[in-house]
């Protein structure tokens, strides 16, 4: 329902163009109950570049937090997971129906996706670009 | 036999190395130190993510106290000194106590104070109630009794009385978060020190109209007669805008205002005895007399003049309070 | 006087003069099923009815301790429907389980009407046929009132399942049914599923009434015979055919009374299109491919299922946007 | 408190840990090998002896899927597992067959019923002891519904008839077995 | 072919016109009235007299307080008492001016004759001064000071002007006696309007259920012989009367949220407003008095009085024989957007359209019980928005979910609470989200504003 | 044909949440928005998939080969650690901000029941509707992934249910995780419908 | 103080039971909860066999904790916890393989079982051998104990019968309960009931 998801996390550097906030990444369970007893969830921080707002009032060592239009996270994951998911799918069974054997056609598909990891690598500028976080 | 020994032995320390340096490379990657404090100081908060610190919830608080310089900016109204000594044991640093602050309702006009002169029949919440009109009574200041911060009170310290229709504070409960001021309209709720021994004076009105109209929408109503403020030897009141004002900070809790309220608007909490108010009175004559006497005895010409000043002003009180009690005998 | 924010007037709706046009409505299906299954199911009823009702007032008065809601009539529908789902010789206890289940878990437990996500008498009766499927798939040819003892039969559907599994077409298996039977009610079935124009009445008054919306239903229908017709071109032998599928196993009471239940069904239009059609397409999956030969509740609960996202996804176009 | 992280250190305890464990874990497979597989040949021991009357030596076929069970000389009769499609999946049951080609007993080796339905096959006995001594030259093996004289459990015909037709499947095999006049051997 | 109507939601309450057959009758003017700086959206006026001055009838007596603002004329002849804060009808504090009435003496130059004056003058910002200094407000309700609608923002251009005669609310009569008697001067007001605005076509629009008027004002319209004006018969739903459901309906428009009517080149204008656009053109008299319609079932007196504006209410109730016993509840405007009177002794202002009594049957709420989910609120919403979401958001207090769901656009109609049959105060909990959706869009207005304006430093 | 027989029974029949009991954690924790449970759901896809993928070619070609099957628990563990954790470190190379976009909007997928559940049951299960009972490479992706859709779909069906739920007055002791483990208990009953589709 | 050791080595059990009740309270291991608990006896053995795992590489962590480099703890762990499962399930094998075909999948899946790395994580690495025992078996006996009445109850419901003794005579209860949805129906208003009674006293 809400556009946009939202994440705290700490400035931790600042430079007239860029704002580097560090966010808590959550492991699965830790957006449940149990987050501090269950060692599964770990907790990671992550740094999130954000273009700073000359306006905004905060420093470094604030609390805030970054914003991420929700459809745009629908299409990280999208590129990061769903495409080459698809892609390791179609090569291997492609491979298989053509009578490949398993261990060949499976080579192919984990080849095939660092391929479009690589062509993921060379377009990362454009996608810097699309990627637009804001700080509330 | 052996050899699956030796397998197994091969196998798993190849693949537990190998994890280990994904590990190691992914820790290289990511490292950030959070500050373990965060976490500790996180679990002696209150939890209730309140905000009443002023910061996003609790977690937010723990990552400002860790990092601020001192606590001084630093504080839990919700858990309170207890809370704070321990985060400051755990930061190592010194806490000042803060005066700890409660939830008083300043309004005072019950049921038979204030007639009802119309019937809501709207959602029960005084935020609609307030942009509707002025309320139910012909008060346009005082509580609109829709209970929107019994609501806002995350801690049950607030309930509504129904004889009075007015809003009651649970001292114990009530941890000075403030949601209810801001839930409330009407600004009617404010947080005031707890007093020593959770006594503590405040006048339980904020009608701003002048007396006579104020006094007829509500007999409980402060009319700024201003009594109050003369009788007070702290100099804790000020009368604005027809409405007195008991500083906290001044008031020496003698309740010799609120014995002297013609309509009794000011209000004591958590004094031991009910107010006495004719012995009270008894004090103030005595001392007023002493005054006189003391005016008296030292007779120089300068004393003559201070007389004259004076003398009317203490009589003016005592007939405005006889005068104001005339006037309630007559309604 | 009384002071209070606009609008000042109020129609005459609420929701027990709602719930009692429902509940009239299901009165000639009730009355069909007691001319045709005699006393038993009289039974069934009484104690489907008066358990839901009994149910959800000591729920309200001694657990929830609010006031009760039991004057809504909604309770009433759930004991009706919740009976003119069940075969007429379930026994009593039985019955009460489900009243259980439907007012107690699927109901009051999401906080009594208008809360729930799941139709509460399709929850009791699914629980019911999930818990007790000998009592559940025992069916009986109907007796008439006062009749003597019935025999046991399967219903229409469960023959063709049955036959099927013994290697019979559906061209033979159906010969012996009679259209104009299942129209008007005349084989077995569970309470409900036997009088076809009195269901239909009931549908056209809460139409004409306006107190549901028709899509929905139509939809159901409209999917039902699609599917089937699909299906049973391909091969009539082992697909039965679309007249076949709307008259039979309760698809008329799921999809006039119990897919229109406004508590469990979107609110827009097209929503409710999308609701139908998947309500029907499961019907017609779980007939012909799934293990029981009845296929409208699940389809129902499914569909319930996904009303949250239905809501979101399909909303009336707004004045002046987009 | 953990130790502080450096290379040598972190490959030392983890190549230690896998080491122990690994060879914990090793010398515990060759330590439970034998009891696993004793386990195992007891289980279906105690299946076959369920089935087949008193014997002393069993001899399995890979092949046909079928024990034969001797008693020192004679042939005692065929254990023989053969799977079939119930209602919740495959049904499998070792099914004993004497050489006059009666059914001595049968028994579920696994099964994917409904529980209080089909899972009633290992428990209700008027279903079970029906196979005891079936005959199927006496009474016809389908189901009463089918038309045979088999009961079948209440509501759970579909379990019913796959086991049912598991021990038609079992006396085939035993009849190509009579037939080539153990001709495997 | 069914009659024109809007294309969204919408009910149909009963409609309980029982008051249509009285004539508008001029009330007496009360001894003392209480005149209200700030009667019309926008800033108050603030007073030119002085306690103890002599005005009269048309004097401005409160000039505006800012652009978004109007003139205030006094209402009768007289001598200023005081000025300062009284209560309204909601009992709030607000600065009135009192006169104390003396006879009825009007400013000269104010032409008080009946006749019918059809000729247009030429010069339009002539035209719009005069209805400026007219104190001229919209009488449909919202009194917005009609000269800023008639000066479109630069760049925009009006299309259409509609005269809003649907008075599709239960109960209210005078804007259809005003069309009844007073046809002419309203197609004069319209024909007024239609040039200023460019010559642009104008429609009448009047509900089906006012056929004698609608059969009137045709006849008017021929009889004088203004080209380019027609009327249209509208049919009965409310709130046709709605300034964006209007718009649709006439010209199959829609105004977009949060966009002013001239975005889709409409001006919308109430018939009243229309005759008091005459009134101040053509006669030089400004807005001192409009009708009221008294009415509701419990009243006996039912009646459309012309009352001056500043009466006290109470004057007005007396005059008709009090406050009739069973009344539970006395509305200023209509039944479905009426403000209900907390405080009778509160003064008419220019809006004041109706006075309606009803009886505790009528009006008291049912307890509020469960939502039953049934879509009928959404079903007659005209706006197309999903009220009992918007209830579920307001009170878990979502700002951004409610702004995502178009809460800003709800256009109080009350169809909503109107046709819940568990009875919820839908519209009151949503008035509270859509106050914090506006809150929240107006910080955000600033802020950007404030960048900007940073950005240019 | 095996191969839609294995999609619905993955998906629907023998749903992974709703009859196999596998990841409910995350089910239960994740649950609560729409948005995030549709982007976990597919980042679960590529995860099992690919995890299963890994495993099954390590049990096939190594552990049987040499016998010891029975170490399959401790293998696919780490085999599963590290794979996910590897999975970061590429997409953080590969293009940091689409790494940062994930970080905000997805919660981190590490090794849960579901992940090792499916990569066990592919190479010990056996199914009746496909020839010889075990699973082959591309059964088994299949499989997987179909598994995964499976568990996606009862995410995206719960969270709406779950986001609907959040704003109903359910009572006091019922709020919370209770009336969602009720909920998801009513949902499984629904799900029953499906059963005998696929034997 | 002796007497203070006691208690709170007493302490450390009955937290587990109740105040971090690993199933009602802390939500943890909900798969193997729901899906093992189909009679009290298969909930009673899950339980039993997540204890065994858990005492042992509580310890076993603690022990090594100390000299364990920080950033290779959770590859160290999970090789001891998966050796310990993977021992759990040669024994299974060998010696009730009846019960080990009951549970299945669910025994390798101990690995995954948050409350064994959490428990790990949380206390063994920072407490003594015995403590961490004790930690251990208080909530696996937590475990145990919930999943015992979770299965105990679904099987009066579900089957008529309790630990395996049937009391209606033959009859069938409500299937549904020995089903996935009566699982999760059973643990929301057992967690209900918990909340109301237990947690509170
Ligand atoms: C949840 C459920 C599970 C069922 N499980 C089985 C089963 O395991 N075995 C079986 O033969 N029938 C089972 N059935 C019943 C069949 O669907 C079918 O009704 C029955 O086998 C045929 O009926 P009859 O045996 O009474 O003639 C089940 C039914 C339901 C509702
Ligand atoms: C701040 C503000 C500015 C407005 N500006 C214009 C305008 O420039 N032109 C116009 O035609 N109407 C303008 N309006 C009038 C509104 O569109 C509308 O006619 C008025 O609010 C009365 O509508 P109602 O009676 O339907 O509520 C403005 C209204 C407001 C509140
Ligand atoms: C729900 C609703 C109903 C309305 N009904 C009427 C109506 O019946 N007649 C009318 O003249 N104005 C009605 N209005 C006011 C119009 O929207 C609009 O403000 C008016 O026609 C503009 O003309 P004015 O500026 O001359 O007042 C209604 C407004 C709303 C929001
Ligand atoms: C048109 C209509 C259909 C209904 N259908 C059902 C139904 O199928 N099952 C049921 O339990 N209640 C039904 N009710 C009653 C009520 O809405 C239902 O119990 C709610 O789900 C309770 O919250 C129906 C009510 C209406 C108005
Ligand atoms: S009474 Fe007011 S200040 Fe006190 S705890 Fe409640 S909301 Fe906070
Ligand atoms: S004190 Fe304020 S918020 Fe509380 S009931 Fe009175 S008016 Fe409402
Ligand atoms: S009041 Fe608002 S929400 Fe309700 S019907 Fe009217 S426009 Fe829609
Ligand atoms: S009309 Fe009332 S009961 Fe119906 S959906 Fe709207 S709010 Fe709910
Ligand atoms: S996900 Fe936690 S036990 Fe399965």
């Amino acid at each position: 329902m809400s556009q946009s998801v939202s994440h705290k996390g700490k400035v931790i550097k600042m430079t007239p163009q860029t704002t580097t906030v560090a966010i808590l990444q959550h492991g699965a369970c830790s957006e449940c109950h149990a987050a501090g007893l269950c060692g599964m969830a770990d907790i990671a921080e992550k740094a999130v570049e954000v273009a700073t707002d000359p306006y905004a009032g905060y420093g470094v060592g604030d609390q805030v937090e970054v914003l991420l239009k929700a459809s745009m996270g629908m299409k990280a994951v999208w590129l990061a997971y769903f495409i080459p998911l698809l892609i390791l799918l179609a090569v291997i069974l492609g491979l298989i129906a053509l009578g490949v054997a398993e261990v060949p056609s499976a080579l192919a598909g984990l080849g095939a996706i660092g391929l479009y990891y690589l062509g993921l690598y060379l377009l990362r500028d454009k996608l810097k670009k699309e990627y637009i976080f804001t700080i509330k | 036999m052996t050899s699956t020994i030796i397998w197994t032995v091969a196998v798993i320390t190849v693949l537990g190395l190998v994890l280990a340096l994904v590990l190691y490379l992914v820790a290289q990657k990511f490292k950030v130190e959070e500050d373990p404090r965060i976490d500790e100081v996180e679990k002696v908060m209150p939890g209730a993510n309140c905000g009443g610190c002023g910061f996003a919830g609790c977690r937010a608080f723990a990552e400002a106290a860790v990092k601020a310089p001192n606590l001084d900016k630093n504080y839990c109204p919700v858990g309170g000194n207890d809370t704070m000594a321990k985060v400051a044991a755990i930061l190592g640093y010194e806490v000042k106590a803060k005066a700890p602050m409660v939830a008083v309702v300043r309004c005072n006009g019950t049921c038979e104070a204030r007639p009802r002169v119309n019937d809501y029949d709207g959602f029960a919440s005084c935020v609609v109630k307030s942009t509707l009109y002025t309320g139910d009574t012909g008060c346009a200041f005082g509580c609109l009794g829709c209970g929107d911060c019994v609501s806002a009170c995350q801690f049950g310290a607030l309930s509504m009385d129904p004889a009075t229709g007015l809003p009651v504070v649970d001292q114990d409960k009530c941890t000075a978060c403030g949601s209810c001021v801001k839930a409330c309209p009407k600004l009617i709720i404010e947080l005031r020190p707890k007093g020593p021994r959770g006594m503590r004076e405040f006048v339980s009105c904020v009608n701003k109209d002048k007396g006579p109209v104020a006094k007829k929408a509500c007999t409980n109503a402060c009319i700024g007669c201003g009594i109050c403020a003369k009788t007070c030897t702290h100099d804790a009141i000020t009368v604005e805008n027809n409405i007195a004002y008991i500083d906290p900070a001044k008031c020496k809790l003698c309740r010799e205002c609120e014995a002297m309220c013609p309509t009794g608007a000011i209000h004591g909490i958590g004094f031991p005895k009910p107010l006495d108010k004719d012995a009270i009175k008894e004090r103030i004559k005595i001392r007023q007399q002493k005054a006189k006497e003391a005016a008296a005895l030292a007779t120089d010409a300068s004393a003559v003049a201070n007389k004259k000043a004076d003398a009317p002003a203490e009589a003016s009180v005592a007939d405005a309070a006889a005068k104001v009690k005339e006037d309630k005998k007559d309604e | 006087m009384i002071v209070s924010p606009n609008p000042h007037i109020h129609s005459k709706d609420s929701t027990k003069s709602l719930m009692r046009d429902v509940v009239i409505a299901l009165v000639p299906a009730v009355i069909c099923s007691v001319v045709f299954y005699g006393w038993q199911e009289l039974l069934v009823l009484g104690v489907s009815v008066a358990s839901c009702v009994l149910l959800e007032w000591a729920i309200t008065k001694y657990m929830l301790k609010k006031p009760s809601t039991v004057g809504d009539l909604s309770a009433v529908i759930t004991g009706i429907l919740l009976a003119l789902n069940l075969p007429y010789t379930t026994p009593w206890w039985v019955v009460f389980i489900g009243a259980v289940v439907a007012i107690g878990v699927a109901k009051m437990t999401f906080g009594g009407i208008g809360q729930n996500i799941w139709n509460p008498a399709l929850v009791g009766r699914v629980f019911l046929l999930v818990s007790f499927p000998t009592y559940m798939t025992s069916w009986s040819q109907p007796q008439g009132l006062f009749g003597v003892d019935a025999i046991s039969g399967p219903t229409p559907l469960g023959t063709i399942q049955e036959g099927l599994m013994q290697g019979s077409t559906v061209q033979e298996l159906t010969a012996s049914f009679n259209y104009k039977d299942l129209l008007f009610a005349n084989l077995g079935g569970s309470a409900g599923e036997v009088c076809a124009l009195a269901l239909l009445a009931g549908f056209v008054y809460l139409c004409c009434r306006r107190v549901i919306k028709p899509w929905i239903t139509l939809s159901i229908f409209a999917t039902v015979a699609l599917t089937s017709l699909i299906f049973w071109g391909i091969d009539p032998s082992r697909f039965t055919d679309p007249l076949f599928n709307l008259l039979t196993g309760g698809l008329i009471l799921g999809a006039c009374f119990m897919a229109t239940d406004y508590v469990t069904s979107p609110m827009s239009l097209w929503g409710g299109v999308v609701f139908g059609v998947g309500i029907g397409f499961l019907t017609m999956m779980i007939r012909y491919f799934g293990s029981y030969p009845e296929g409208v509740s699940f389809a129902i609960l499914i569909m319930n299922s996904v009303v949250p996202l239905l809501n979101m996804w399909f909303k009336q176009k707004k004045f002046g946007r987009k | 408190m953990a130790a502080k992280s450096n290379l040598t250190n972190m490959v030392l305890v983890l190549g230690l840990t896998c080491l122990l464990c690994s060879a914990v874990l090793g010398g515990a497979y060759v330590l439970t090998k034998e009891p696993i597989a004793a386990a195992a040949a007891e289980k279906t021991n105690a299946a076959i002896a369920m089935v087949l009357p008193h014997f002393t030596d069993v001899e399995y076929n890979a092949e046909g899927k079928y024990y034969k069970a001797t008693d020192g000389e004679n042939l005692v009769g065929y254990a023989i597992e053969t799977t079939t499609v119930g209602f919740g999946g495959p049904l499998s049951l070792i099914v004993g067959v004497t050489p006059d080609g009666v059914v001595y007993n049968t028994s579920v080796l696994s099964h994917a019923e409904t529980p209080g339905l089909g899972a009633k096959c290992t428990t209700d006995s008027k279903f079970m002891d029906q196979w005891r001594g079936f005959n199927p030259s006496i009474k016809k093996l389908s189901v009463k519904k089918d038309g045979g004289d088999v009961d079948a459990i209440t509501a759970s015909t579909i379990t019913s008839r796959a086991y049912t037709l598991a021990v038609e499947n079992a006396l085939k095999t035993f009849a190509t077995l009579n037939e080539g006049g153990c001709c495997h051997e | 072919m069914s009659k024109p109507t809007f294309s969204i939601g919408g009910v149909h309450p009963h409609d309980s016109k029982i008051s249509r057959e009285c004539a508008i009758q001029p009330l007496p003017i009360a001894p003392v009235v209480y005149i209200s700086l700030a009667q019309h959206i926008g800033a108050p006026a603030v007073p030119c007299v002085a306690v103890g001055d002599k005005v009269k009838v048309g004097q401005v007596i409160a000039e505006p307080g800012g652009f978004v603002s109007a003139f205030i004329h006094s209402s009768v002849s007289g001598t200023v008492k005081s000025i300062g804060p009284r209560a309204d009808l909601a009992g709030r504090m607000s600065t009135h001016i009192e006169i104390a009435v003396e006879g009825d003496e009007w400013l000269e130059g104010i032409d008080t004759s009946d006749t019918l004056i059809t000729t247009l003058p030429e010069d339009n910002k002539a035209t719009i001064e005069k209805i400026r200094l007219g104190g001229v407000v919209g009488l449909g309700g919202a009194t917005f000071p009609t000269h800023v609608k008639l000066s479109p923002p630069p760049g925009s251009k009006c299309e259409r002007v509609i005269i809003n005669g649907c008075e599709c609310e239960p109960y209210l009569t005078s804007d259809f006696r005003t069309l009844l008697e007073k046809g002419e001067q309203v197609v004069v007001g319209a024909a007024i309007l239609k040039k200023v605005m460019g010559d642009v076509p104008c429609t009448i629009a009047i509900e089906e259920n006012k056929p004698e008027a609608i059969a009137h004002i045709k006849d008017v319209i021929a009889k004088l012989g203004y080209e380019g004006i027609e009327v249209m018969s509208m049919k009965m739903r409310y709130p046709q009367g709605g300034e964006k459901q209007l718009i649709d309906a006439v010209m199959h428009r829609q105004v977009g949220s949060g966009a002013l009517p001239i975005s889709v080149g409409a001006v919308v204008q109430n018939v009243a407003t229309a005759l008091a656009v005459y009134d101040a053109v053509q006669k030089n008299k400004p807005i001192v008095d409009n009708s009221v319609t008294v009415t509701g079932e419990c009243f006996p007196h039912q009646a459309n009085l012309l009352v001056r504006v500043g009466t006290p209410l109470r004057y007005i109730v007396d005059y008709l024989g009090g406050v009739p016993a069973d009344a539970a509840k006395i509305i200023s405007g209509g039944p479905m957007m009426g403000r209900a009177v907390a405080n009778l002794d509160a003064a008419t202002v220019k809006g004041t359209g109706a006075l309606l009594f009803l009886t505790e049957a009528q009006t008291r709420r049912a307890p509020e019980t469960n939502c039953i989910r049934c879509g009928k609120c959404a079903d007659a919403c005209p706006m197309g928005l999903e009220p009992f979401l918007l209830v579920r958001l307001s009170r878990a207090g979502d700002v951004e979910a409610l702004e995502a769901n178009a809460a800003q656009d709800c256009i109080e109609c009350g169809c909503c609470l109107y046709s819940c049959p568990a009875h919820i105060p839908l519209l009151d909990s949503i008035r509270i989200g859509k106050g914090s959706v506006l809150g929240a869009i107006r910080a955000r207005a600033a802020a950007a504003k404030a960048a900007a304006e940073a950005a240019k430093k | 044909m095996e191969y839609f027989l294995i999609i619905i029974s993955a998906i629907f029949v023998n749903n992974i949440v709703l009859a196999q009991f596998l990841g409910i954690c995350p089910f239960l924790g994740v649950s609560n928005k729409l948005s995030t449970a549709t982007g976990m759901s597919m980042a679960v896809c590529f995860v099992i998939t690919l995890a299963t993928l890994v495993t099954y070619l390590i049990n096939q070609y190594l552990l049987v080969p040499l016998g010891i099957t029975f170490l399959q628990t401790i293998a696919f563990i780490l085999v599963i650690a590290a794979l996910v954790q590897m999975v970061e470190i590429v997409l953080k190379k590969v293009s940091p901000s689409l790494y940062q976009a994930l970080g905000i909007f997805l919660p981190l997928i590490t090794t849960n029941c579901a992940v090792l559940g499916v990569a066990i049951n592919v190479v010990t299960k056996e199914f009746s509707f496909v020839p010889g009972g075990m699973l082959n490479l591309g059964q088994a992706l299949v499989y997987a992934f179909a598994t995964s859709l499976g568990y996606g779909l009862a995410m995206v069906i719960f969270a709406g249910i779950r986001e609907h739920l959040a704003l109903n007055n359910v009572p006091k002791a019922f709020k919370g995780v209770p009336i969602a483990i009720i909920s998801v208990g009513i949902l499984a009953l629904a799900f029953m419908g499906f059963s005998g589709m696929v034997k | 103080m002796k007497e203070d050791a006691a208690m709170s080595k007493f302490k450390l059990i009955t937290d587990g039971l109740v105040k971090n009740n690993p199933t009602f309270v802390l939500l943890l291991g909900m798969c193997p909860t729901l899906a093992t608990t189909t009679s009290a006896i298969n909930g009673l053995s899950m339980g039993l066999a997540t204890l065994f795992v858990l005492v042992l590489s509580n310890m076993a962590i603690s022990a090594i904790a100390p000299v364990v480099p920080d950033k290779v703890h959770i590859p160290v762990y999970i090789v001891v916890i998966a050796t310990f499962v993977t021992l759990l399930q040669l024994l299974m094998q060998a010696f009730t393989p009846a019960m080990y075909e009951t549970l299945g999948l669910f025994i390798p899946l101990i690995v995954v079982n948050c409350i064994v790395l959490g428990r790990a994580e949380a206390f063994a690495n920072k407490h003594g051998v015995g403590e961490s025992a004790l930690d251990g078996l208080g909530v696996g006996l937590g475990f145990t104990c919930s999943l015992t009445v979770l299965g105990l109850v679904r099987e009066v419901l579900g089957s008529g019968s309790a630990f395996g003794f049937n009391f209606i005579g033959g009859n069938d209860g409500m299937l549904a309960f020995v089903m996935a949805p009566g699982a999760f129906l059973c643990l929301g208003y057992l967690m209900v009931l918990f909340n109301k009674f237990v947690k509170k006293s």
